[in-house]
């Protein structure tokens, strides 16, 4: 996975970087099966290696293929990276082991979704449960999102483009 | 011309109503396994998606017009707040699905999740149609170097 | 239908009746792309030889499947690539599909492009019979068209 | 730090790493769409991170039977994480689909996604708008 | 264990491996076959002889569950849309000019495959290989 | 077990395809490594399954495989027609890159 | 009528009178007839406090409470009546000398400066009512927001830049050093309110009482202190009225009445003395008093030399305060009314000298007395009276402030006080010389008198300079209180 | 929890007064959906703004209801926290909303003609639509009382924020660049945002605020909460254009139509400022040594840097919008620098600010657009000699700047008064003077655009012609509000007061 990541930084083959993004999606889809989070994969997998890529080759369609070379020099995103990986570095020696059953994260909230969800939802799936009742309006909220995006897209795209008149300076820019 | 794409649109003409019932199965069952309206709804839009780029975009939007998705938009989440709001009025706080159904809370919530699930089914197709409509149906404007 | 109920394993009256509902729009959305493109695919194949037929592919496949897996196991890599035209005489797309498909299907030959009254089939390890067994196949596939 | 821990944060790092490469192309690629298949990834490895927050070695996918008799002894995993990243995951692809939207407008205006060909532009842009509008400074800083 | 259920038992494992067996050696022809036209037919080995044992594998392994169910409605799938896609990719590439380097006969103009690609009308190829090994 | 066995093969095999993947040389290479990368993750997520005691997330595979023949048709329709819309065929000038 | 309702009234007709001049910007005589008539009445309603003797009230009226324990409030005091009595009297006088200076020199956009002019009027009345520090600042920018438009009124780039620095230094100081002095002291006693003998007595001590006082010395731009004059020679570009208005009306007396106001109010004279933390403030204004003077002398242009000239005058307030005596403070407030009355009639007669002749620059106005004897004689009275002259009103002051000087020992003081009297008289009587005694051809002939409304406003004040001599005692007496605790 | 909330709302007959809380938003949030629904141009208009008029009341009527520092709990679902999502609201966040539904229903009026002269007739449904859901997440991110919703709302907000950005290229095709950047750095933002919430659940369990804040009173800080801590600070300052995290805000408020700007200016960052200030003082213990030291030596500096430098930028600028923008990116540094004096007095001024700059920087762009609508564009060279012109658009600005210096009489004097008394407070001399230094810039740029409108002659080639009644009422309203909330601080100073308060009592403030 990390081999994926690092040549979609490398790579300056713009279709390359969205077909190695989608094969990424995939790999970490896998992971999250095994992480135990099926719905998640689920969802993953049809974001990430589905829409998503129609969507690039879609932009890639309507824009260019190549990267160019950039001159900008590394060393401020690479500060700026290492000082984010620092942090969340520091932040990690705190947390309990991989896998801990008696994780916090374990013990306070989470045992009374799978005895609500039992016991009052009487529905098998807690993710749903949880997703759809117990935080049902994070659910409302990002199903708003969706229709942002949507509505987005449309002001920003929808219909044919008009040729825009355009000044002389920006015909100058052009050439 | 036909001839060309002969396979593609025979295979998809099959494929699209059973990945649409596929969908449609994913988002119903949503309480009992993996999935639920988000996923189905990328599902049901990726049948309508395939079904554009084989047949085109032309094509797709006469099976389903442009406006109609639009509105689908706007319907999802209208029904998933037209339920909280419903459990308001019934005197319950929003999105408390006991309020379907007061004599029979797990039933209320079975159909309140069931509800709302259909409203993030309906907004994610018509969102992802949406999306594909406007990204297909803007004509390229390349310049041939690029290529 | 029934795939639904085989797949859903949830048999309430509330999610079958979703099931009928699922199914009746599925249905009137193949309708309207059938109307939309005037391409009905015809179901013009009869069951029965149809199951005849596939059974004689599975077995084709082996073969073939072996054959390709020497190739790519061998030291040498020897290929023998070959395209060649293979006439078809299947009258209705879904036949000519099913045709073009099971010639992909078996590996060492695909199809690569349709053109009026044959397909261009690219072959891996090319022998003189190959023409022959796609033109049996040919007949095979053309067999299980009904009279449509 | 004993061997148990390094083992038992490796996944953390792992992630971690995942997500400063993601953030690396977001601020070091000039390329609009590069920059956005950066940030898919950096959320992607904030995702994993945030689901292995969940994972519980030895559970199980928080799904009861079809019964719902439920095995007291079946460990099943946080699900309250994943429902987390559901959303997210739901937020990444609308913010990606208007990013890319925009990467779309901006070609067709502009002419090129490439950051550097498009500050110049807009340099030249504001240049001859402090030239027609007076001599101060403006662009974007 | 009754002999019915080994009989399962021994004829699943038998399919999985064997399937495992074509599905790694579709991957590797993907991997060693030495020009795109090869490796197609490498790959369409994972299509077909390794997708449909492991599946029939894991359908024995099901029992007559919904499981089974769900693995033969993928098993169709896959059997429908596979040679779908590699025939829509090697259409794709044919008519955008790739030609089989050994393919007498109808081979109408470029005979290399990495200037086949080229000179068939994208240099997008050309693009992708020089981005490729940037 | 026998399981494992499958998941290790399959596992080595999404290996080699990727290295096809990253390779190359042609487009056309690319896209059918992801294809058959795709064909893997279905039946490494059906093997997977039936290896943590839990087949019964099948859906996500046949999502996958869904997800798999949009996406492979999608890049295809991309390549011919640098376009997910219409189906515009090349004019002469385009094809040739004249 | 109320006490309160006459300052409300105080403020809000000079304020309705702006929007007059707005709304009926096209129509001359009416705008400027409602505008004298706003003058009037504001005069009026000042003297009816005057005459219900509202300074012995304390009376509060507070509009807004808008920190805890700091009000938009007013009442009446002797100091702030006092300076209401002259600005709001020199107002009208202002005003008729302006609508004959402005139709006279054919400036433009009447309506904006009479606006302007009238909002500069009710901000004086705000400074002079104000019950507490916060609304004291309240007013004092809306002073220099109100004026920054007339001192630009020309609009070319020359009164662009003037105006700029006017607005600079008084807004920067305002803002740096004022209002961080005011937030200093609300913190220090969470009040902002006008106190006899102060509020600061025990709350600050050491160091920081001349530190904070230094806050609000030099913050206190419009006072002029050196080194933060520079606003006031600036704003010579502004036509006359506007000069009168700065020097005589408003502007600077709104500064210098702060500086009393924070002395008296907020220290309390007794806490100066005690901690002697204004003892810098008192040498820095004998400096300013000086060095200005010498400035003055050096200047050609005669608006440029009253322009040094105010700033040395207003030193002398400073001055009174800082001393810290009964006395100074006194004599610190009677200079208000005195530098009033004889500024204004120097400027005014600079502007009907402009008027009539064009002329700016002193060595240009070689023998016009003979033919503007009234513009030019009340200059004389003018000058006389800021020299200190009997039987002028300045006199009275210049002489409480030595006294006060010498009441503290400051024989120092009392020096410099004589030496800059020697300096007035330097810079300020050649100019009436030369008009008088000197002759040159040039302005012989076609040079007359100006317009009625331009002479008539100088010799009115210079006559008020005179008068003033005679009533400084019953101003002294009026002002006592202030100093009545010691 | 110690004390009974105000009202407690459970699973019976709740009346409407009872909804109030989650009314707040689903009116506006149904709205959206409703107008693209019915589609209609005619009715797009009128239920947006009922939409944030219904808004409006309800917020004043729940700051009435939370005036004397109590809270209302309102339970999402009826599922009682930590399971399910709760609104919480106390006399901070009722402030916040009152501030945003306020002046988002001054702005409608504004905005009917303002988005017709400067976005296609087509979109704007579309538009109407964004802008609803715009101001839903605002509002969602300041009534919420849980950790991950805040992020859901950030994201509705912040969507739609680019869309409505985007909009404005109709105009300058750099809007759309404007607007990606932002959407780069804002999901940027968001994410470490996610990331922090992610450490927090980690070592609390809990997504809760009240609850997370109680968790950590109990078993104080450790590396992943100050790691939590920093990641939400970095990602909320990244929304907050906090110095130098500000790069997409200039751009962003030049190129987007009028109304936007003067929307976002006024409501955006304010709200991001809120959610720091929560988190800063409820959900942390800002007496915790890592989260003080960091406030003080990090953010402190950055907050001062901001205001000179964003300042000194907007001095020469010669767009107005331009230069409206950089000065939010100073004023924010005020806001900042409220917070990291970490006493009552410092958060009163940052509460304060919030509300005062925010109506005066909506009257600015209000009125930039107004002058925009005749000149073409707002370059100081195409709206010189306006005052002539539009002598009331014009004059409102002068109103509105002088609030922007802070000269007393004004609103923006009021929070600048409360600042520099917090840093006396504290015994922080140097930055009191640095605050009123600052400031000195701002007379230098305000005044710049004052000489502009009144100091030159019109440009050739604009309309000579007074904003329309719809624009001119709404400007008029924001600058007579900078005026009145000079004077009467009963509301501002006063809500803000006990929304500090409330803040500063730590774990227990929000808990009471
Ligand atoms: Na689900
Ligand atoms: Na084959």
């Amino acid at each position: 996975m990390v081999a994926t990541a690092v040549a979609i930084a490398r790579m300056r083959s713009l279709f390359a970087t969205v077909m190695l993004a989608g094969v990424f999606s995939l790999l970490s889809a896998l992971l999250f099966v095994n992480l135990d989070a099926v719905d998640v994969a689920f969802t993953e997998a049809a974001v990430g290696a589905g829409i998503s890529t129609v969507l690039m080759l879609g932009t890639l369609a309507l824009t260019s293929r190549v990267e160019r070379p950039s001159s900008r020099s590394p060393v401020i995103p690479l500060f700026v990276v290492i000082a984010t990986g620092a942090m969340l570095i520091y932040g990690t020696l705190d947390m309990p082991n991989f896998g801990s059953p008696d994780a916090p994260a374990q013990l306070h909230v989470a045992p009374d979704y799978f005895y609500g969800t039992e016991k009052d939802i009487k529905l098998p799936n807690v993710v749903t449960a949880i997703l759809a009742s117990y935080r049902g309006f994070d659910t409302l909220g990002e199903t708003a999102v969706v229709f942002t995006a949507g509505i987005g897209v449309l002001l920003l795209i929808s219909g044919l483009r008009t040729r825009r008149r355009r000044d002389e300076d920006e015909e100058e820019d052009e050439t | 011309m036909m001839q060309h794409h002969l396979i593609l649109r025979v295979v998809v003409k099959i494929l699209a109503p059973a990945i649409i019932l596929f969908g449609l199965y994913v988002q119903f069952h949503g309480d009992y396994s993996p999935g639920g309206g988000f996923q189905a709804g990328v599902i049901i839009a990726a049948a309508f998606i395939i079904y554009g780029i084989v047949f085109g975009l032309k094509q797709a939007q006469q099976v389903l017009p442009g406006w109609v998705v639009h509105k689908l938009i706007a319907l999802g989440v209208l029904i998933y707040a037209g339920t909280g709001i419903y459990s308001m009025m019934a005197g319950y706080t929003f999105l408390d699905y006991d309020g379907l159904s007061p004599a029979y809370p797990t039933g209320g919530q079975h159909n309140g999740i069931l509800l709302v699930e259909f409203g993030v089914g309906v907004t994610v197709t018509g969102a992802m149609v949406t999306i594909y409509y406007a990204f297909a149906g803007r004509p390229p404007r390349i310049s041939d170097e690029e290529w | 239908m029934l795939l639904w109920l085989l797949m859903s394993g949830v048999y309430t009256n509330l999610v079958i009746g979703l099931g009928i509902a699922s199914v009746i729009l599925a249905v009137f959305v193949a309708r309207r792309m059938d109307a939309v493109d005037g391409m009905r695919v015809q179901v013009s194949v009869s069951p029965l030889r149809f199951v005849g037929y596939f059974i004689w592919l599975f077995v084709e496949i082996a073969k073939a499947n072996l054959a390709v897996t020497r190739l790519i196991l061998s030291p040498g890599l020897k290929t023998r690539q070959h395209l060649f035209a293979v006439p078809y005489s299947q009258r209705t797309d879904l036949a000519q599909a099913i045709f073009a498909n099971s010639i992909t299907l078996t590996p060492g030959t695909i199809t690569v492009e349709v053109e009026p009254g044959h397909f261009l089939v690219h072959a891996v390890n090319y022998s003189e019979d190959d023409p022959d067994a796609l033109a049996d196949m040919n007949r095979r596939v053309a067999a299980t068209e009904g009279r449509a | 730090m004993s061997w148990e821990f390094i083992v038992g944060h490796l996944p953390y790092w792992l992630f971690i790493t995942l997500m400063m490469t993601g953030l690396y192309i977001v601020v070091a690629k000039g390329n609009y769409v590069k920059k956005i298949v950066g940030l898919n990834i950096f959320q992607t490895s904030v995702f994993m991170l945030y689901i292995s927050i969940g994972k519980i070695t030895g559970g199980t996918a928080p799904i009861f039977p079809l019964d719902l008799e439920v095995d007291p002894e079946t460990v099943y995993s946080n699900p309250l994480p994943h429902v987390l990243i559901l959303t997210a995951i739901v937020v990444g692809i609308a913010t990606t689909a208007l990013g890319l939207a925009l990467i779309v407008r901006i070609r067709e205006e502009y002419g090129s996604i490439e950051e550097d060909v498009i500050l110049d532009i807009e340099y030249r842009l504001t240049q001859h708008e402090n030239a027609v509008h007076g001599d101060a400074m403006g662009g974007r800083a | 264990m009754s002999g019915w259920e080994l009989i399962i038992e021994i004829a699943s494992w038998v399919l999985i491996l064997s399937g495992s067996f074509f599905a790694f050696v579709g991957a590797l022809g993907v991997w060693r076959l030495p020009e795109f036209w090869s490796r197609l037919h490498g790959a369409s080995v994972t299509d077909s002889a390794g997708m449909i044992l492991l599946l029939a594998g894991m359908a024995l392994q099901g029992g007559l569950t919904l499981v089974t169910v769900k693995i033969i409605i993928i098993g169709i799938f896959l059997f429908i849309t596979g040679p779908t896609a590699t025939h829509a990719v090697a259409n794709a590439a044919f008519v955008t000019g790739l030609r089989p380097t050994e393919a007498p006969g109808l081979v109408s103009d470029a005979d290399d495959p990495d200037t086949a690609d080229a000179a068939g009308g994208t240099p997008a190829g050309q693009a992708d290989r020089d981005g490729a090994e940037t | 077990m026998m399981f494992a066995v499958a998941a290790i093969a399959l596992f080595a095999s999404m290996i080699l395809v990727m290295i096809r993947l990253f390779a190359g040389p042609t487009l056309y290479d690319r896209v059918i490594a992801v294809n058959v990368f795709g064909t893997y993750t279905v039946l490494f997520i059906g093997v997977v399954g039936f290896l943590a005691g839990r087949p019964d997330f099948l859906d996500i595979a046949l999502l996958y495989a869904i997800i798999n023949f949009v996406g492979t048709i999608a890049v295809l329709k991309y390549f011919r027609y640098r376009a997910i819309g219409d189906l515009r065929p090349l004019t002469r000038k385009e094809e040739t890159g004249l | 009528m109320e006490i309160t309702t006459a300052i409300i009234l105080s403020m809000l007709v000079p304020f309705g009178a702006t929007f007059t001049n707005l709304i009926f910007h096209d129509r001359e005589n009416l705008r400027d007839g409602l505008t004298l008539g706003a003058a009037i009445v504001t005069f009026g309603l000042v003297l009816t406090i005057l005459a219900k003797n509202g300074s012995a009230t304390s009376e509060t009226l507070t509009l807004f409470e808008v920190f805890p324990g700091v009000d938009i409030a007013f009442n009446v005091e002797p100091l702030g009546l006092l300076f209401a009595v002259v600005a709001s009297g020199l107002w009208i006088l202002t005003h008729i000398y302006a609508i004959g200076y402005m139709r006279g020199n054919k400036e433009k956009h009447h309506a904006r400066f009479f606006a302007c002019f009238s909002f500069a009027i009710a901000s004086v009345m705000g400074i002079a009512f104000s019950a507490n520090m916060l609304t004291l600042f309240l007013f004092y920018e809306f002073l220099t927001i109100s004026t920054y438009p007339l001192v630009a009124h020309k609009g070319t780039p020359e009164a662009i830049r003037g105006a700029r620095t006017y607005m600079s230094v008084l807004m920067g100081t305002s803002i740096a050093l004022l209002l961080v002095a005011v937030i200093w002291t609300y913190s220090l006693t969470g009040t902002l309110d006008f106190a006899k003998g102060g509020i600061l007595e025990g709350r600050v001590a050491g160091v920081m009482v001349p530190l904070l006082l230094g806050f609000y010395a030099f913050g206190i731009g419009k006072a002029a202190l050196m080194p933060f004059h520079r606003w006031l020679p600036a704003a010579m570009v502004a036509p006359t009225p506007v000069s009168a208005l700065l020097h005589a009306v408003a502007v600077v007396k709104a500064g210098v009445f702060t500086m009393m106001k924070v002395g008296i109010y907020v220290f309390g004279i007794d806490f100066l003395a005690e901690t002697r933390a204004s003892e810098w403030l008192m040498w820095l204004a004998a400096f300013s008093i000086i060095a200005a003077s010498l400035v003055a002398m050096t200047k050609d242009n005669l608006k440029a030399r009253l322009a040094y000239s105010t700033v040395s005058q207003l030193s002398y307030i400073t001055l009174g305060v800082a001393l810290a005596t009964s006395l100074g403070v006194l004599g610190g407030g009677l200079h208000i009314a005195m530098h009033a009355m004889g500024k204004i009639t120097l400027f005014m007669c600079a502007g009907s000298i402009y008027v009539a002749t064009h002329k700016t620059n002193i060595s240009q106005m070689t023998g016009l007395g003979r033919v503007m004897p009234i513009t030019f004689g009340a200059f004389m009275i003018g000058a006389l009276s800021i020299i200190g002259l009997p039987p002028m009103g300045g006199s009275w002051s210049k002489w409480l402030l030595i006294m006060g000087a010498a009441d503290t020992g400051q024989w120092i003081m009392i020096v410099v006080l004589m030496v800059s009297s020697l300096l007035n008289i330097a810079y300020l009587l050649p100019v009436v010389a030369r008009g008088f005694f000197l002759s040159d051809p040039e302005n012989g002939g076609p040079v007359r008198e100006a317009p009625l409304l331009c002479w008539l406003p100088p010799a009115l004040t210079a006559a008020g300079t005179v008068a003033l001599f005679f009533y400084a005692g019953t101003i002294q007496q009026f002002l006592m209180p202030l100093v009545a605790a010691n | 929890m110690a004390v009974e909330p105000a009202i407690e709302v459970t699973q019976i007959a709740l009346t409407l007064k009872e909804q109030l809380p989650i009314l707040q938003i689903v009116v506006p949030f149904v709205a959206a959906p409703l107008i693209v629904f019915f589609g209609s141009r005619s009715l797009t208009w009128p239920i947006t703004f009922a939409a944030s008029a219904i808004s409006l009341w309800i917020s004043v009527a729940l700051l009435l209801q939370v005036a004397d520092g109590g809270f209302i709990s309102y339970q999402i679902g009826g599922w009682a926290p930590p399971l399910g999502i709760e609104y919480r609201v106390d006399a901070a966040n009722a402030y916040l909303l009152v501030l945003i539904s306020a002046i988002s229903t001054v702005i409608l009026p504004y905005a009917r003609k303002s988005v017709a002269s400067e976005v296609a007739r087509r979109h704007h449904t579309l538009f109407y639509a964004c802008y609803l859901l715009c101001f839903t997440g605002l509002m969602g991110v300041v009534i919420t009382g849980d950790a991950f919703n805040i992020f859901v709302f950030v994201e509705i907000s912040s969507l739609s924020t680019y869309a409505l950005i985007a909009a404005g290229a109709g105009r300058d095709k750099r809007a759309l660049t404007a607007a990606y950047d932002y959407l780069i750095m804002g999901t940027i933002g968001a994410t470490f945002f996610v990331i922090g919430i992610g450490f927090l659940y980690m070592a609390t369990g809990t997504l809760n605020l009240a609850d997370i804040a109680e968790r950590i009173a109990e078993h104080g800080g450790n590396r992943t909460i100050h790691a939590a801590f920093a990641f939400i600070i970095v990602g909320m300052g990244l929304k907050a254009a906090i110095y130098p995290m500000h790069l997409w805000l200039p751009a962003a408020y030049t190129y987007a139509p009028s109304a936007v700007s003067a929307f976002l200016a006024a409501t955006a960052t304010k709200a991001a400022i809120y959610v720091i200030l929560r988190f800063v003082f409820s959900v942390f213990q800002p007496d915790f040594a890592f989260q003080s030291l960091a406030l003080e030596f990090i953010l402190m500096p950055l907050a001062v840097l901001a205001m000179f430098a964003a300042s000194f930028i907007a001095v020469f600028q010669s767009d107005l919008k331009r230069m409206l923008a950089y000065s939010s990116v100073a004023q924010i540094g005020y806001m900042v620098l409220g917070i990291t004096l970490l006493t009552q007095t410092g958060v009163t001024a940052t509460i304060v600010h919030l509300f005062n700059h925010g109506i005066t920087k909506a009257a600015l762009f209000m009125g930039a657009g107004a002058l925009a609508l005749r000149a073409g564009s707002s370059f100081y060279d195409r709206i010189q000699g306006m005052g002539r012109t539009m002598p009331l658009t014009s004059a409102a600005i002068v109103i509105a700047g002088l609030s922007l210096i802070g000269v007393p009489g004004t609103a923006g004097f009021i929070s600048k008064f409360v600042l520099v008394e917090a840093a006396l407070d504290k015994g922080w001399w140097l930055v009191a003077l640095l605050v009123v230094f600052s400031s000195l810039l701002a007379v230098v740029y305000v005044w710049r655009v004052f000489e502009t409108l009144y100091l030159n002659a019109p440009a050739a080639g604009t309309i000579r012609q007074e904003a329309p009644l719809s624009m001119l009422i709404p400007l008029w309203i924001m600058a007579l509000a900078t005026i009145y909330f000079g004077f009467d601080t009963q509301l501002t100073l006063g809500a803000a007061r006990t929304a500090a308060e409330g803040l500063l009592a730590g774990t227990t403030g929000m808990l009471k």
